[in-house]
């Protein structure tokens, strides 16, 4: 994103126009994440045993691998910020590339979790596994479960385009400790996923583990 | 115009006033070709890329209320098949709603003047400026695709389990539309708010802002916060419809009120999206004909920002028959009488800026009049639906239809075209026929009335909307509403025809026609690609207007 | 003249109550709508520019109004909202509190017509007779989607969702034919669905619901269909399965196997036909079937009047409240 | 732009391990209903060290802190209000 500004808008201002637009729109992703969040939990108050035993199914290990995943990938981009801003462009690069593979590690084992709930037929609109007295209810979780980490699959992957994106702009010098909003910008973004992720888990894989 | 503004009058010392400029030498002589235009990232050009998608999408709209209103002439549905009349008002609600209304004021008048007024040269993102208006074309495509196709039956409201259980397919067409708009109306609010925010010229202080910048950021604060929730909302709505499973469809143990939950909770405040930039309209255009500072001008700018916040508590009003807990309703029906005190401000505060002004009727002015008396009557209505037990009786009827339509079409389109008729000279360097503005302005306003009043008598005898037949003691007032239509028709077609006309045949506009305060008017009309030659100091609150001066010389 | 106002006149004491807020709101509005047009009509034409007249200077501070004139006209309006809204949301309670004793009616709404029950069996179609001065409690349901009952000579309305069930009350006092509407849109025919409400004289309804031979009563043919699903097999007196009795339980919380209460209603019962394992009744195995797909809204209605019909049947059940 | 120092990020890093070891593990221990509100007071609080320190949301102008906090009080809004009626309609 360019930014024109008044004549007198100095780089900095730059900087601090194109942060303030990204947290501008990260509250739209909050918003857009929160009615997921308002859907599960009306639906829940609803459904709470048959939340419970579906929530059940969930894949706990993959789960929680994952989670440990992303929470470091967000260590690694917020080094990667800190390192090209006090110029240190290489080890920058290089907590880039480590983002991304983490990114990658997650939606590796995100698919693999996918196809585990396929074989275990949880799936809610192919050959379900629950019964009818909790199918309903379990039916609407898997749905919920699978829009939401959908969703934020989805915004993983442009979170990873975007990480690649700079990663060619930092390789190629477009990047340096005076410029780098583009990179800053990129890794609040990161950050929004992971923090959606954060919410996700507990949601979606500790129901009623005891 | 006429003759004192023409030549526009000596200002008053101090302040400065744009020149005409050769239009070659304006924004408009930057490139004349097709690509020029779809390639531009100027805030002013990109406005008018706006402005003929949305008058195209208005009279889209209107053709198809015009065959609404023609069907009704009949308590029998004799022209056109009761499917097809769902269909009409679908396209009809769907196509005012989100391409035509919610864009209108924001992304023509907003893009077009935001910058001019705070003093900037652009907008803070102009290239992600130029992807809304294209992300809104492709919406448009694909919800007039879908209508066109095979029409959509839904309902503006797409309320479940009628739309993923039982409409036709096309309504997933539709909504992906809509959907698609949302981002742009996203990103166009974004992007204002960062603007006012950070690109404000020196001097410019909070409380120097135009009644419009406070408008149009309170507007754009809404959009950012009520849009993306529709938008995750029609997800939902395509994935129930298309894998049968979800959580809106009792059938499939969902629940319909928690459609209607989310659906509101966007589409009440759109409602204020859609009157707040009016507001602003009439503010700019009430100041300068009446040549008078705005009465309350903070309280103003605290009104425009209560109405937003307090817009978003009040969404439950739209329920109170549908089986939400009746303590819920009451809730709501609280909150709505509070938004309406900011409102009643805003209408007094108007009425006392005429007070000791200096006034005159241009055709600007009578529309920002028309806006304020009509806004005023379908705001009252809105206290009749507000009251719960009224509701009960009110709710679902043409009386609805007439509040709205008040508001909608008798305030917003009205403020709209006071706007167009204030910065015509702005933005096209030309004056139109001052006779013919006032005259449609008189046209369009008797048409209005006369098509939407009776729709009050309507509704309160108990005529349901969306009806495509109807009990025949309702037809007398059915055939006013529709010859009030015809009227009001024509008086909508008018300007299409003077205001080309001008393009090429009307004077050259001076820089400040109006003799009117605000940056925009300082610059030269049509304004330089880049706005200003000088970046503009701001010393002064705003509407700097002096009625005693003026008088004596007008009066003179 | 009725012709251009096509207003109906209220045929009950809250149609009466709902007209007085109407008419009290439409006096107040059109006072301050009168007064606003008239002062800017006077602002407009004394204020003009033409006008040759001393202004003076403008006697305000630079960017605030006057701030008494501004309270004003906050606090006044504030006061005139509250109090509507206290009216009108009086007025909402009553609406949706129907009284103790009542004619129950049973409405089924469906794509695009509305189906009527009464107590005794009778049946009818876009019709509701009703006889005059009794309270009348609707109990509705819709087979598909929303629709909604609205009589504008009541000034009621309530929407009807498919898997619940609404309640509308009303109590006519004028005998005569008023309009029945669907008010939400449901679809093609949505302007269509309408029908008549025939409020007659009580001692013509009396002959009227008892003739059209009626086979036997909600109650009965509930009953039927009781024995007839082999509901009867397990709840009857001399099952085998341990079911609860069904007798007393109507309008009564009973215990649920999780420590709770759960309030007998005709949602419960619904509930308990299509998701029995939902809420288990506390010391019963849950073996009850679901009849999801077995039995129709109307087979519903029907068994729910039978179950009510043992309401005021002495429980067995020590352990309702 | 400052930048905090190394240590601070691992820290968070550290921390936020620690809350996730303990989510995991609480909710395995019966809590008599109260391992949601364990678990989703644990997100808050990992949520807020990310938004907080790698965000830099401490060190921002207050500008930023509202565009922050806007999109979190809405939720609020829809979902608080809407209880009104999920809570008390039967
Ligand atoms: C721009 C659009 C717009 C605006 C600004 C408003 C403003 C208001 N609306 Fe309206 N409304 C709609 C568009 C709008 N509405 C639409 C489209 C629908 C129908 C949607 C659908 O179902 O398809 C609708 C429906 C609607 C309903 C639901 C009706 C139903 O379906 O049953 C309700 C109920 O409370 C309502 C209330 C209000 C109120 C209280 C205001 C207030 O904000 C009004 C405040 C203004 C004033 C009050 C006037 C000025 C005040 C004074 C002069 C004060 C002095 C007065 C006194 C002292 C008495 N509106
Ligand atoms: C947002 C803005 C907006 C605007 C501007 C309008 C404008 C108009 N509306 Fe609309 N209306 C809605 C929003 C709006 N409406 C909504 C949201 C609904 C609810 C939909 C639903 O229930 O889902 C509705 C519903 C609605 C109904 C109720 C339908 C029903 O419930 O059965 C009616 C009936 O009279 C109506 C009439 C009109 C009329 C006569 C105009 C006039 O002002 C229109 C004037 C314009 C023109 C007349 C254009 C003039 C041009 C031509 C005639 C030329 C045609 C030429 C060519 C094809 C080249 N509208
Ligand atoms: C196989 C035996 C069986 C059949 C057949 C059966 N029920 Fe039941 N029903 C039970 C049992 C056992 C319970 C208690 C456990 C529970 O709540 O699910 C019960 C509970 C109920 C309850 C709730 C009572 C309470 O006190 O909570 C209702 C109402 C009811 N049944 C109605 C019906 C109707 C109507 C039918 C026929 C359409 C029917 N049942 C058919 C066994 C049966
Ligand atoms: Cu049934 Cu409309
Ligand atoms: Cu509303």
């Amino acid at each position: 994103m360019s930014t024109h500004a008044t004549a007198e808008a100095t780089e900095l201002d730059e900087g601090e126009t194109a942060t303030f637009g990204m947290w501008v729109f990260l509250a739209t992703e909050v918003l857009f994440f929160g009615v997921l969040f308002f859907a599960y939990v009306m639906t829940r108050l609803r459904y709470p045993e048959e939340f419970a035993s579906a929530g059940r199914h969930t894949d706990l290990t993959l789960g929680s691998i994952n989670t440990g995943v992303l929470l470091t990938s967000s260590l690694a981009i917020a080094l990667a910020v800190r390192s090209v801003s006090l110029g240190a462009a290489r080890a920058g690069a290089w907590l880039l590339v480590a983002t991304l593979a983490l990114g990658a590690v997650f939606l590796g084992l995100k698919s693999l979790e996918y196809w585990h709930d396929y074989t275990e037929h949880l799936v809610p609109w192919l050959d379900f596994a629950f019964a009818p007295p909790e199918r309903n209810g379990a039916k609407l979780f898997f749905y919920l479960y699978f829009v939401m980490t959908g969703a934020h699959a989805v915004h993983l992957i442009i979170g990873l385009s975007l990480v690649g994106f700079m990663l060619v702009r930092l390789w190629r010098g477009r990047i340096d400790a005076a410029s780098v909003a583009p990179l800053e910008v990129t890794a609040l973004y990161w950050h929004l996923v992971d923090i959606i992720w954060i919410f996700l888990y507990p949601l979606l894989y500790l129901v009623s583990r005891t | 115009m006429n003759a004192t503004s023409v030549s526009s009058p000596p200002a008053p010392e101090g302040v400065p006033t744009g020149d005409a400029r050769p239009i070659e030498q304006s924004y408009l002589g930057a490139g004349s070709s097709l690509w020029s235009w779809l390639t531009t990232v100027d805030h002013k050009r990109i406005a008018i890329l706006y402005a003929v998608a949305i008058t195209a999408f208005f009279f889209l709209g209107g053709a198809a209320a015009t065959l609404m209103r023609v069907e009704l002439v009949t308590p029998r549905g004799d022209l056109v098949s009761a499917e097809t009349y769902n269909k009409l008002f679908t396209a009809h609600g769907m196509i005012m709603v989100w391409f035509f209304l919610i864009p209108s004021i924001p992304t023509t008048f907003g893009n077009f003047l935001i910058p001019l007024m705070i003093g900037a040269r652009d907008l803070a993102f102009p290239r992600l400026n130029l992807m809304s208006w294209y992300v809104y074309i492709a919406g448009a495509c694909i919800t007039v695709a879908a209508l066109i196709a095979g029409g959509v039956d839904t309902g503006w409201t797409f309320y479940t389990p009628f739309s993923t259980m039982f409409s036709s397919s096309y309504v997933i067409l539709a909504i992906a539309g809509v959907f698609v708009v949302g981002f742009s109306s996203i990103l166009t609010g974004l992007n204002f708010i960062v603007t006012v925010h950070r690109l404000r010229a020196p001097g410019m202080t909070w409380f120097r802002l135009p009644l419009f910048v406070w408008a149009i950021y309170a507007t754009s604060v809404i959009l950012v916060l009520a849009t993306p929730v529709l938008a995750m909302t029609l997800v939902l709505l395509l994935v129930e419809r298309v894998l049968g499973i979800g959580i809106f469809d009792p059938a499939l143990g969902g629940d319909p009120l928690l459609f209607q939950h989310l659906f509101w909770f966007y589409s009440h405040p759109a409602v204020y999206i859609m009157v707040l930039p009016a507001m602003g309209v009439a503010s700019e255009v009430i100041t300068c004909f009446a040549h008078k500072p705005v009465f309350g001008y903070r309280m103003m700018a605290y009104a425009i920002l209560a109405i937003a916040t307090i817009g978003f508590l009040v969404w439950g009003h739209h329920m109170f028959v549908s089986g939400q807990s009746v303590y819920a309703g009451a809730t709501f029906s609280l909150l709505s009488y509070l938004v309406a005190i900011p409102s009643a401000i805003k209408v007094f505060n108007w009425t006392a800026t005429l007070y000791k002004g200096s006034i005159t009727f241009e055709a600007p002015m009578l529309y920002a009049l028309g806006f304020v008396g009509l806004f005023m009557l379908g705001g009252l209505t809105g206290l009749f639906v507000a009251a719960l037990a009224l509701d009960v009786h009110l709710t679902d009827t043409y009386f609805v239809v007439a509040h709205f339509h008040y508001i909608m079409v008798g305030g917003s389109v009205m403020a709209y075209f006071a706007a167009i008729h204030y910065w015509w000279p702005k933005i096209t360097g030309r004056c139109y026929s001052e006779g013919w503005a006032r005259f449609a302005a008189v046209i369009i306003f008797v048409g209005f009335n006369l098509t939407f009043f009776p729709q009050f008598l309507l509704g309160a005898g108990g005529m349901p909307r969306r009806y495509h037949e109807y009990a025949p003691e309702f037809q007398l007032l059915n055939v006013l509403s529709s010859a009030g239509a015809s009227i009001l028709a024509a008086g909508y077609l008018l300007p299409l025809l003077y205001l080309p006309w001008s393009l090429r045949f009307g004077a050259r506009a001076s820089g400040n026609p109006w003799d009117a305060r605000g940056l925009e008017w300082q610059t030269a009309s049509p304004p330089p690609v880049e706005n200003f030659e000088t970046p503009p100091v701001v010393p002064e609150r705003p509407y700097d207007y002096r009625p005693q001066a003026a008088a004596a010389e007008g009066g003179a | 003249m009725r012709e251009l106002f096509a207003w109906h006149v209220g045929a009950s004491p809250y149609a009466h109550r709902v007209d007085v807020l109407f008419w009290t709101l439409t006096g107040i509005t059109g006072a301050v709508a009168l007064g606003v047009i008239t002062v800017m009509a006077v602002f407009a034409i004394r204020y003009r520019r033409e006008a040759v007249m001393a202004r003076g200077p403008i006697d305000e501070p630079p960017v605030t109004g006057k701030r008494w004139v501004e309270i004003c006209w906050i606090v006044i309006p504030l006061l005139i909202f509250l109090a509507v809204y206290v009216w009108g949301a009086n007025l909402y309670f009553q609406y949706a509190s129907p009284p103790a004793k009542t004619l129950e009616v049973y409405v089924l709404a469906k794509q695009w017509m509305w189906k009527v029950e009464h107590g005794n069996g009778r049946r009818e179609i876009n019709e509701l007779h009703v006889p005059r001065g009794q309270a009348i409690k609707l109990v509705m349901t819709s087979q598909d989607v929303i629709h909604s009952f609205y009589v504008p000579a009541f000034r009621v309305k309530r929407d009807v969702l498919p898997g619940r069930y609404a309640v509308l009350w009303f109590r006519p006092t004028r005998s005569g034919v008023y309009h029945l509407f669907c008010a939400e849109y449901c679809g093609t025919d949505h302007s269509r669905m309408g029908g008549r409400i025939l409020v007659m004289e009580p001692e013509d309804f009396g002959r009227w619901v008892s003739s059209g031979a009626p086979t036997a009563t909600l109650a009965a043919a509930g009953e039927e269909k009781f024995r007839a699903f082999g509901c009867g097999g397990c709840h009857g007196e001399n099952a085998t399965v341990h079911a609860p009795s069904l007798a007393g339980i109507f309008g009564h919380d009973v215990p649920l196997a999780t420590g709770q209460f759960a309030h007998v209603d005709e949602r419960y019962i619904r509930d308990s036909i299509l998701m029995p394992s939902r809420d288990i009744a506390a010391g019963y195995p849950d073996v009850m079937p679901s009849f999801t797909g077995r039995v129709s809204e109307e087979d519903i209605l029907d068994l729910i009047a039978y179950v009510k019909s043992l309401a005021s049947a002495p429980s067995a059940r020590g352990d309702i409240r | 732009m400052k930048a905090a120092s190394l240590r601070i990020y691992i820290g968070t890093w550290v921390a936020l391990m620690v809350l996730f070891a303990l989510t995991l593990a609480s909710s395995f221990v019966p809590l008599h209903g109260f391992n949601t509100a364990v678990n989703v007071a644990i997100a808050v609080a990992k949520a807020a060290l990310v938004a907080l320190i790698f965000m830099r949301l401490r060190t921002s102008t207050a500008l930023v802190r509202l565009a922050a906090v806007a999109g979190l009080a809405w939720l609020l809004i829809l979902i608080g209000l809407s209880l009104t009626d999920f809570l008390s309609r039967y």
